[in-house]
């Protein structure tokens, strides 16, 4: 169809499993980066991008790693995925290493991964947790917040941020009353629920997913009036908490990695309702696709070896910012030789062994919405 | 049709859904099936002696495979600097602390006659021993994972060969086993399905939890292999060389290789524990089986100890799933806690078995082949199957987007099919107990 | 004043959360403690069962709301909740003639159907996911507290607050009224007295004239009512969710265990074992103590006896020692 | 040989045996009769060690054996019949007797592997004794029939059997009479009456048959509600008055009013 | 293992209930005509085995009519509770007929059976343990629809003990008191016909002279009784008709003092 030629990306989630119901958006997320870029016509000559998916099972390290093997088979030039970081570890160290494939992962955060030996093959999108802890911890102490309970999803996401905002928090002299664990796709939270309230604080912090036990646990507070107000990190912001939760959740308040301006707000208006694309780790996937296809326009080619150098080119200052929306303006720069700093929905800023770094948007929930009230 | 033609043409239909996947995809795939098929085949192997020669249902599978797992990361990462001088025996002097209270409230409970006293006097030294557990076990904790919590934080193993994890991981299973043996086997109801499904997840809990030991949810990467890296068979000019000589570029000889290695260690592994298995059952031992299995009454009147057999079998089966789980994360590269999950570890576990025929050992292998390949390759036939289905819709009919995806919840469903089919026309499996 | 403090906030944030939770596992282990009863084997597929019926009544509840029915300050839900049983019904007597039946004649061993069990479930399992995807749907309308914790402090003037959602009372409130039903039906009328001649002697009950194929009926009946409503009892509470449906089978496993499998009254008591164990051995005693301790005792940690991760292995270790005293769990198993 | 002494049983508040005292000689053939309920089979099951005596001693000889399990008792020497035939169902009958004596090295893991000369030297020797004994049973033809698919009187047969397999001191039968044909029964009998003549085992026998009684036991013990009510020769069993009344009776009394 | 759908000898009672599972039997949904003549219950030229396994009865005929006690004997395993399965329907018939009351009933289900009248206490579990003696009463009347308190007050009539335990569960009972309770379960059904199949097998013999005793009280009340015994010598003293099974087949047949009194039947079948 006038293509000149195809270009695979693989786009390896769990669609199955325990955060299924994130993977939806998540893929749909990367899938519009490549349909924008193929709709610009200026990529690599007019070549079409398509996605091929295939499924991690999120827990299931043996699948996953099959399914790699799978996408390779079928000839992909680069990898968005995977999304656990269980999983991440097992195909980078069995498939994308090997083969030397480049992996970006929009949401493996496990400070593990970035010590792996993985010859500058893998990437994240996803932001840092200790960035994350400071900009909470100022947040906080700014509301002055003089203790919080914390709770936090138990895998390498929630542990990890946790971590950061306790020792951030305790840093500028907060109080952290407890540090309780929750499992996700749990019956009950009262349990937790109890021994936090006991605990007690001025605010529970959630360090969890909002599809997840994190409403659960918001909803069981709620309901036992154990706290009216919620801190809430990255991966509870979205736009289904507001509507899971009600009007209860107006004036809890959190931040999320973003870029000043249109960022996100772009992403939204690009996908125009066709799915959510504040769901956790969507635009970070959105943001993983289209910095592999910036990279291999850098190198002018496929060959995951050539342009697996380019990837902290475009996405770093200095160069032109570029938002969702822009990849079409970004190829062509590209083309022109022009350097381009890529922002993109999650405000990308890749620091040293390939993590993101990033700025931050503090969000309030105002009236049912996730309003931005200030940048970090 | 004999029995042999019969069980070779199953084998052979695997084969050749291997192969298949091999032109269709890639050689790595279908090596890749057939090293994951292997380790399947090994843990149905284990389930398959508890199940098909002694009748004993165990629901706890994945919390043996996880063992088998944290020996790999006990025996072959390296020792934490440090870790073990900051509270390494603390750690260990809390854990005997522990049994201790455990073998004394027994010894209370043995000694004192029946009562509420005794009651109150086991209560009260279990209770106290916990709270001196704790005590002695938190500060050391705090003091191990204050190193370097994002890399570290743990005690880190005893950065031995990990190929010495395999024997170890079916030892820390065998001793789980025994453990739960005794008390389940002990009930004077046969309880041991609920109790190994519990058993099985206070272990997960345990390493989820016990950072100190697993780096709980933050994941072990880069366990040491026992076969060589890729990018250094790749850097390695000889290598290159003979990979040239049989026709294949670097990337994927080198690949290729090191899967036909794992599956060479693995197949090692099966062909031992099958003749392991296979003699024992032909034997005195193996009828002293089928008799308790038989009736179990009668049997104990002729003298055989039925307790210690069922105890004796429920910790072999299990060891040899602690042994596949060091396998398995031995080729992972990495412990992942969170994955144990017991859909994945026990009730596909248990559909290999069934679905292969329960009481035969070749059944388990083919089982374990067949249902592992149906779990990895189902969803591209989902797909292949919806696209096929949707191909006459727009490409943006709801209907359409709807059906493509769902496809991959196709998976769990074939597997429910197939179990239902395979029950329904051949209820004692694919292949049957003779 | 203190001390009345102590008490709401325990009750508040144990008792209540533990009746109602401990409500929604006893109906779940109802089901479970039916079948094993009756139909003699472990139905892994009860969690799903759950998840079937509840869709339906989710998908029920969406088409009234559209419609603009409502119930007022009650849920919707309640008014779909017929339609969503009536689906269960039929669901689940099409399962025993495509599936169960076939064994049932064969009078295979009850660890068979266990098995074919687990193939059900992965199918419902599939089937929901199909039709109403992973996701989280919420479909509660209606009156949320009963006491709201806010209105609860105005009212008393005390520190602590004190609520109970809609949710949970109809939660208490049906499992009472299902399990006296239960009872009458299952003594005192002739067909549920058929029910537990079959479960009793099979052969028997044929030669009493009792059909067999009626009994299994009802029982499914009685089993897909009692899977939807606590399905849509749970999701009203919590929200609905495929994926729990089957996380929620280990602890109504656990809780028909404990109780005694096979009875009725057992799998009541197990259910709020289970809810209770998890809530208390777990809750930080910190909040309490402050309240009943004079100031300079107060504990300064947070006297937790195990943290929340534990809690569900706390369950396990409950339902192991109550084997171990009483195998045969709290209530005698094995009759119905 | 064996003592008991002041045995109780309690199932709750319910005294199945309470406090019964016998003993059995060396050589002799005891019959054990009493009504319905009398606690028969519970004293078995005591002495056996299936159950656990709530109270008392068991005695044999001179060692007490009470709660010992029955895989420790067969060791012993003591060996039991079941009141239905437990036999295994799977198994060939010729499998059936092999699998019974203790202590065979081919039931020990290790030799299943690495000692197979041994292991198969002693099975050839079992097959030749099971053979044997199948022949003494007169059911040679059932060598390789499964042991489910015989009748129930052989199935009692092959359970005698078993008990010949190993050097029993003493055996105790339960009902070996029941829903067994009366021929049947006349043939098993002659089995015990030999294996008591030739190989000098020691019989307990429950029956409620009383020509069959008549026919092995002296002496003879009779059981009520949980207690010895009478011993000695059947003869003086039959004319106790307790006995006739709480066990034996006085016969059919409208045998004659009946249709033609 | 032969059975493919066995449980492997496993007794874990957190998976299943193996309690009073029942045996396999046919489905069948006939109906009954009329086929005048012979005797009140006969099965006729009966051919039948379980399952898909062999034949165990050939050509077997049993048959009794009203008033009568006809006593079925033979060695172990010749048939006889298969004979008296057969002609209630719970096995396979591959050949032969039953005709009831003038009726045949060959292709109606065994609980079309119960509703035309025919009682049967199996060998073996005739009674339900968890249930009271009263309870037990109740389901024997289950498809009645009249009021059966007068049958109850006549059964516990017959069986006075039963009238002191009425209200404890039946597994509790004795070996011979359970017997009362099958056979009065059988009698609430008011049939047309009693089947027993060893109605006395372990129980003392005190206990044995009484059921005799209600048996023949029962009979003198017009109900025709079907009966396997191995009690033969005091059975077939009562009977009026007798039949010896060999191997599925009838081998003798004849009034119970002939049989009694041939000397072959004696020495084969009767211990001499
Ligand atoms: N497990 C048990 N629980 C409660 N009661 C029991 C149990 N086993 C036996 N009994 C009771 O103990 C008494 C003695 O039973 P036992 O079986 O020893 O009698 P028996 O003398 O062998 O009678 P039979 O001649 O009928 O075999 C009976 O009343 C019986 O109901
Ligand atoms: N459920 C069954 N399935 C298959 N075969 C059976 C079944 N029940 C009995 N048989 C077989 O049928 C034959 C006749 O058995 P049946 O029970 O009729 O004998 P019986 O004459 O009543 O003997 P007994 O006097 O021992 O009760 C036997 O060979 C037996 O093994
Ligand atoms: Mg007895
Ligand atoms: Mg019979």
């Amino acid at each position: 169809d006038g293509h000149a030629k195809e270009v695979k990306l693989g786009v390896l989630f769990g669609f199955t499993g325990p955060i299924e119901s994130l993977t939806g958006p998540m893929s749909a997320g990367a899938e519009m980066a490549m349909k924008e870029v193929t709709d610009s016509g200026m990529f690599m000559d007019g070549a079409k991008v398509t996605s091929v998916r295939a499924d991690s099972g999120c827990i299931d390290n043996g699948m996953a790693v099959a399914s790699a093997e799978r996408l390779i088979a079928d000839g992909i030039s680069g990898l968005v995925g995977a999304d656990c970081s269980g999983v991440t570890g097992a195909v980078l160290q069995n498939v994308a290493i090997p083969n030397g494939m480049v992996m970006i992962s929009p949401s493996a955060t496990s400070p593990g991964l970035t010590t792996m030996e993985d010859n500058g093959l893998f990437f994240r999108t996803s932001p840092s947790d200790a960035r994350e802890g400071e900009v909470m911890a100022e947040i906080l102490q700014e509301r002055g917040v003089k203790s919080i309970a914390l709770t936090y999803t138990n895998n390498d996401y929630g542990k990890g941020l946790a971590d950061a905002i306790e020792t951030s928090f305790k840093a500028v002299g907060g109080e952290v009353t407890i540090v309780a664990a929750h499992e996700d796709g749990k019956a009950d939270y009262s349990a937790e629920v109890g021994a936090l309230a006991s605990a007690g604080g001025d605010l529970l912090v959630v360090a969890g997913y909002l599809d997840q036990g994190g409403a659960g646990i918001i909803k069981s507070a709620l309901d036992a009036g154990a706290w009216e107000q919620f801190g809430l990190p990255g991966g509870m912001i979205g736009e289904n908490l507001p509507k899971t939760i009600g009007p209860d959740l107006n004036g809890s308040y959190g931040q999320i990695a973003g870029s000043q301006g249109d960022g996100i707000d772009n992403l939204v208006k690009m996908v125009d309702g066709a799915f959510d694309a504040t769901s956790p780790y969507t635009p970070e996937a959105y943001d993983a696709a289209a910095l592999l296809l910036l990279a291999m326009q850098a190198a002018e080619s496929t060959d995951p070896a050539a342009y697996k150098d380019e990837i902290l080119n475009v996405a770093n200052a200095p160069g032109e910012k570029i938002y969702p929306g822009d990849l079409g303006k970004a190829l062509e720069l590209i083309k022109a030789g022009t350097d381009i700093d890529y922002v993109g929905a999650s405000a990308v800023e890749l620091i040293g062994p390939g993590e993101s770094a990033g700025t931050y948007r503090m969000i309030e929930v105002k009236d049912g919405k996730n309003e931005t009230i200030g940048m970090k | 049709m004999t029995e042999t033609v019969r069980n070779t043409l199953l084998f052979g239909v695997i084969a050749i859904l291997i192969l298949f996947v091999g032109f269709q995809q890639s050689w790595n795939s279908a090596l890749l099936i057939i090293a994951m098929g292997l380790i399947s085949s090994i843990m149905a192997l284990g389930v398959n002696l508890q199940w098909g020669f002694a009748g004993l249902f165990n629901v706890g599978i994945m919390g043996f495979v996880a063992l088998g797992g944290l020996a790999a990361v006990l025996i072959g990462m390296p020792p934490t600097e440090g870790a073990f001088a900051a509270g390494g025996l603390g750690v260990i002097g809390a854990l005997l602390l522990g049994a201790g209270t455990i073998l004394l409230a027994i010894a209370v409970m043995k000694r004192m006659g029946s009562g509420w006293l005794r009651n109150i006097a086991v209560i009260a030294v279990l209770v106290a021993g916990f709270f001196i557990f704790r005590a002695v076990l938190d500060p050391s904790v705090a003091r191990i994972e204050e190193i370097n919590p994002a890399q570290t934080g743990y005690l880190g193993g005893l950065g031995l060969p990990v190929l010495l994890a395999w024997p170890v991981g079916g030892v820390f299973a065998a001793a789980a086993a025994w453990l739960i043996g005794k008390t389940a086997l002990g009930l004077r109801s046969d309880y041991l399905a609920i109790a190994t499904l519990g058993i099985a997840e206070i272990i997960i809990a345990i390493l989820k939890n016990e950072d100190w030991l697993t780096r709980g949810v933050k994941n072990v990467i880069g366990v040491p292999r026992p076969v060589p890296y890729e990018i250094d068979l790749q850097n390695s000019a000889a290598f290159v060389e003979r990979a040239a000589g049989f026709g294949f570029d670097p990337v994927e000889g080198s690949t290729l290789y090191v899967k036909v290695l794992y599956i060479l260690l693995f197949a090692t592994v099966l062909v031992i524990l099958m003749w392991m298995a296979q003699r024992a059952l032909h034997s005195p031992w193996g009828r002293m089986l089928r008799a308790i299995r038989d009736n179990e009454v009668a049997a104990e009147a002729m003298g055989k100890d039925v307790t210690a057999r069922h105890l004796q079998v429920f910790i072999l089966g299990s060891a040899i799933c602690g042994i596949a789980g060091a396998m398995m994360t031995t080729m992972d590269s990495q412990l992942t806690p969170g994955t144990y999950q017991p859909l994945r570890f026990t009730f596909l576990i248990w559909v290999m078995v069934i679905v292969g025929g329960s009481g035969n050992n070749l059944g388990s292998v083919l089982g374990g082949f067949l249902i592992w390949f149906l779990w990895v390759q189902v969803e591209p036939m989902g797909l292949w199957l919806m696209t096929a289905i949707t191909s006459g819709m727009a490409d943006e009919a709801p209907l359409k987007v709807h059906l493509i995806e769902s496809a991959a919840h196709m998976r769990l469903l074939t597997m429910g099919l197939v179990l239902l089919l395979v029950l329904r026309f051949s209820p004692r499996g694919l292949i049957p107990e003779k | 004043m203190d001390f009345l403090n102590a008490i709401i906030a325990l009750a508040n944030y144990v008792l209540i959360p533990g009746i109602a939770y401990g409500s929604q596992l006893a109906l779940g282990a109802l089901g479970v403690t039916l079948v094993y009863g009756i139909l003699r084997f472990s139905n892994f597929a009860h969690g799903d069962t759950m998840a079937m019926g509840a869709m339906a009544t989710v998908l029920m509840t969406w088409l009234f709301q559209s419609w603009g029915i409502s119930l007022g300050p009650l849920p919707t839900a309640l008014l779909a909740l017929p339609f969503g049983i009536l689906f269960a019904i039929g669901l689940l007597l099409f399962t025993d003639r495509a599936v169960y039946k076939f064994y049932r004649v064969k009078k295979a061993k009850p660890v068979i159907l266990v098995i074919v069990s687990l193939g059900i479930t992965f199918i419902y399992n599939g089937v929901t996911r199909f039709i109403i995807g992973a996701d989280d749907q919420s479909f509660f309308d209606g009156e949320r507290f009963i006491i709201s914790a806010r209105e609860f402090k105005k009212a008393t003037g005390l520190a602590e607050g004190l609520s109970f959602k809609t949710t949970q009372g109809i939660t208490i409130v049906t499992a009472i009224i299902v399990v006296i039903a239960l009872f009458w039906f299952l003594n005192k009328t002739r067909a549920g007295k058929s029910m537990r001649a079959y479960s009793d002697n099979e052969d028997l009950a044929l030669l009493s004239g009792i059909n067999p194929e009626r009994v299994v009926m009802i029982t499914w009946i009685i089993v897909a009512s009692l899977a939807t409503i606590a399905g849509v009892l749970y999701g009203l509470d919590k929200s609905f969710k495929p994926f729990t449906y089957f996380q929620l089978l280990l602890p109504i496993f656990a809780s028909a265990i404990v109780g005694g499998l096979g009875n009725p009254l057992g799998a009541i008591a197990g259910g709020f074992v289970i809810a209770f164990s998890e809530v208390t051995i777990t809750y930080a005693w910190k909040k309490v103590l402050v309240y009943m301790m004079p100031e300079s005792l107060e504990p300064s940690g947070l006297v937790q006896l195990l943290s929340t991760d534990y809690k569900f292995a706390v369950s396990f270790v409950i339902l192991l020692i109550v084997l171990l005293f009483k195998p045969t769990g709290l209530f005698k198993g094995q009759s119905v | 040989m064996i003592v008991v002494d002041d045995l109780h049983k309690h199932f709750g508040g319910f005294h199945a045996v309470d406090g019964a005292s016998l003993s059995v000689d060396r050589g002799s053939i005891t019959g054990l009769i009493g009504p319905n309920g009398a606690g028969k089979t519970t004293l078995f099951n005591v002495i056996a060690g299936v159950l656990q005596p709530t109270s008392g001693k068991v005695y044999m000889d001179g060692e007490d054996i009470s709660g010992l399990p029955p895989h420790t008792l067969f060791h012993k020497g003591l060996l039991r019949t079941f009141q239905i035939a437990h036999e295994f169902h799977s198994m060939s009958c010729r499998e059936n007797l092999m699998m019974v004596p203790g202590g065979q090295s081919g039931e020990t893991l290790w030799n299943t592997w690495f000692g197979r000369k041994r292991i198969a030297d002693e099975e050839r020797a079992l097959k030749a004794k099971a053979d044997e004994v199948l022949e003494f049973l007169t059911i040679e033809h059932l060598t390789d029939q499964k042991a489910g698919q015989i009748s129930g009187g052989q199935k009692k047969l092959l359970e005698l059997g078993r008990t010949m397999m190993v050097d029993a001191k003493i055996v105790f039968l339960d009902e070996v009479g029941a829903g067994v044909n009366r021929t049947l029964l006349n043939t098993i009998g002659d089995a015990i009456i030999r294996l008591n003549q030739e190989r000098g085992y020691t019989f307990v026998v429950i029956e409620h048959d009383m020509d069959f009684i008549g026919r092995l036991c002296d002496p003879v013990i009779c059981m009520a509600e949980g207690h010895v009510l009478a011993q000695g020769t059947l003869d003086e069993i039959k004319a106790n008055e307790q006995v006739i009344e709480a066990y034996l009776g006085t016969g059919l009394k409208n045998k004659d009013k009946v249709g033609a | 293992m032969s059975d493919p759908y066995g449980d492997r000898g496993n007794k874990d009672l957190s998976i299943g209930n193996p309690k009073g599972m029942g045996s396999e039997i046919p489905q069948r949904g006939g109906t009954s005509f009329a086929a005048p003549g012979g005797p009140f219950l006969i099965g006729d030229g009966m051919t039948a085995g379980y399952g898909q396994g062999p034949d165990i009865l050939h050509d077997c005929t049993i048959a009794v009519d009203k008033g009568e006690i006809a006593v079925i004997v033979g060695p172990n395993g010749a048939g006889k509770s298969t004979g008296m399965k057969a002609v209630f329907g719970m096995l396979d018939m591959r050949k032969g007929h039953v005709r009831l009351d003038g009726e045949d009933i060959t292709d109606l289900s065994p609980q079309d059976r119960v509703a035309k009248g025919m009682g049967f206490v199996p060998q073996t579990s005739n009674i339900f343990t968890s249930m009271t003696v009263e309870e037990n009463l109740e389901m024997g009347a289950f498809i009645r629809t009249d009021d059966f308190s007068d049958t109850m007050a006549q059964v516990y009539d017959l069986f006075p003990i039963l009238k002191d335990k009425r209200s404890q569960p039946a597994g509790e009972l004795s070996g011979g008191q359970r017997q009362q309770v099958a056979v009065g379960r059988a009698l609430m059904t008011q049939p047309k016909v009693l089947m027993l199949d060893e109605p006395t097998a372990g129980v003392s013999p005190i206990v044995m002279d009484e059921l005799f005793d209600r048996i023949i009280e029962v009979a003198r009340t017009g109900i025709p009784i079907l009966m396997v015994e191995q009690n033969a010598r005091q059975a077939l003293e009562i009977a009026d008709k007798g039949y010896v099974l060999v191997q599925g087949a009838n081998a003798y047949t004849g009034t119970g003092k002939e049989l009694l009194a041939d000397p072959e039947v004696r020495k084969s079948f009767l211990g001499g």
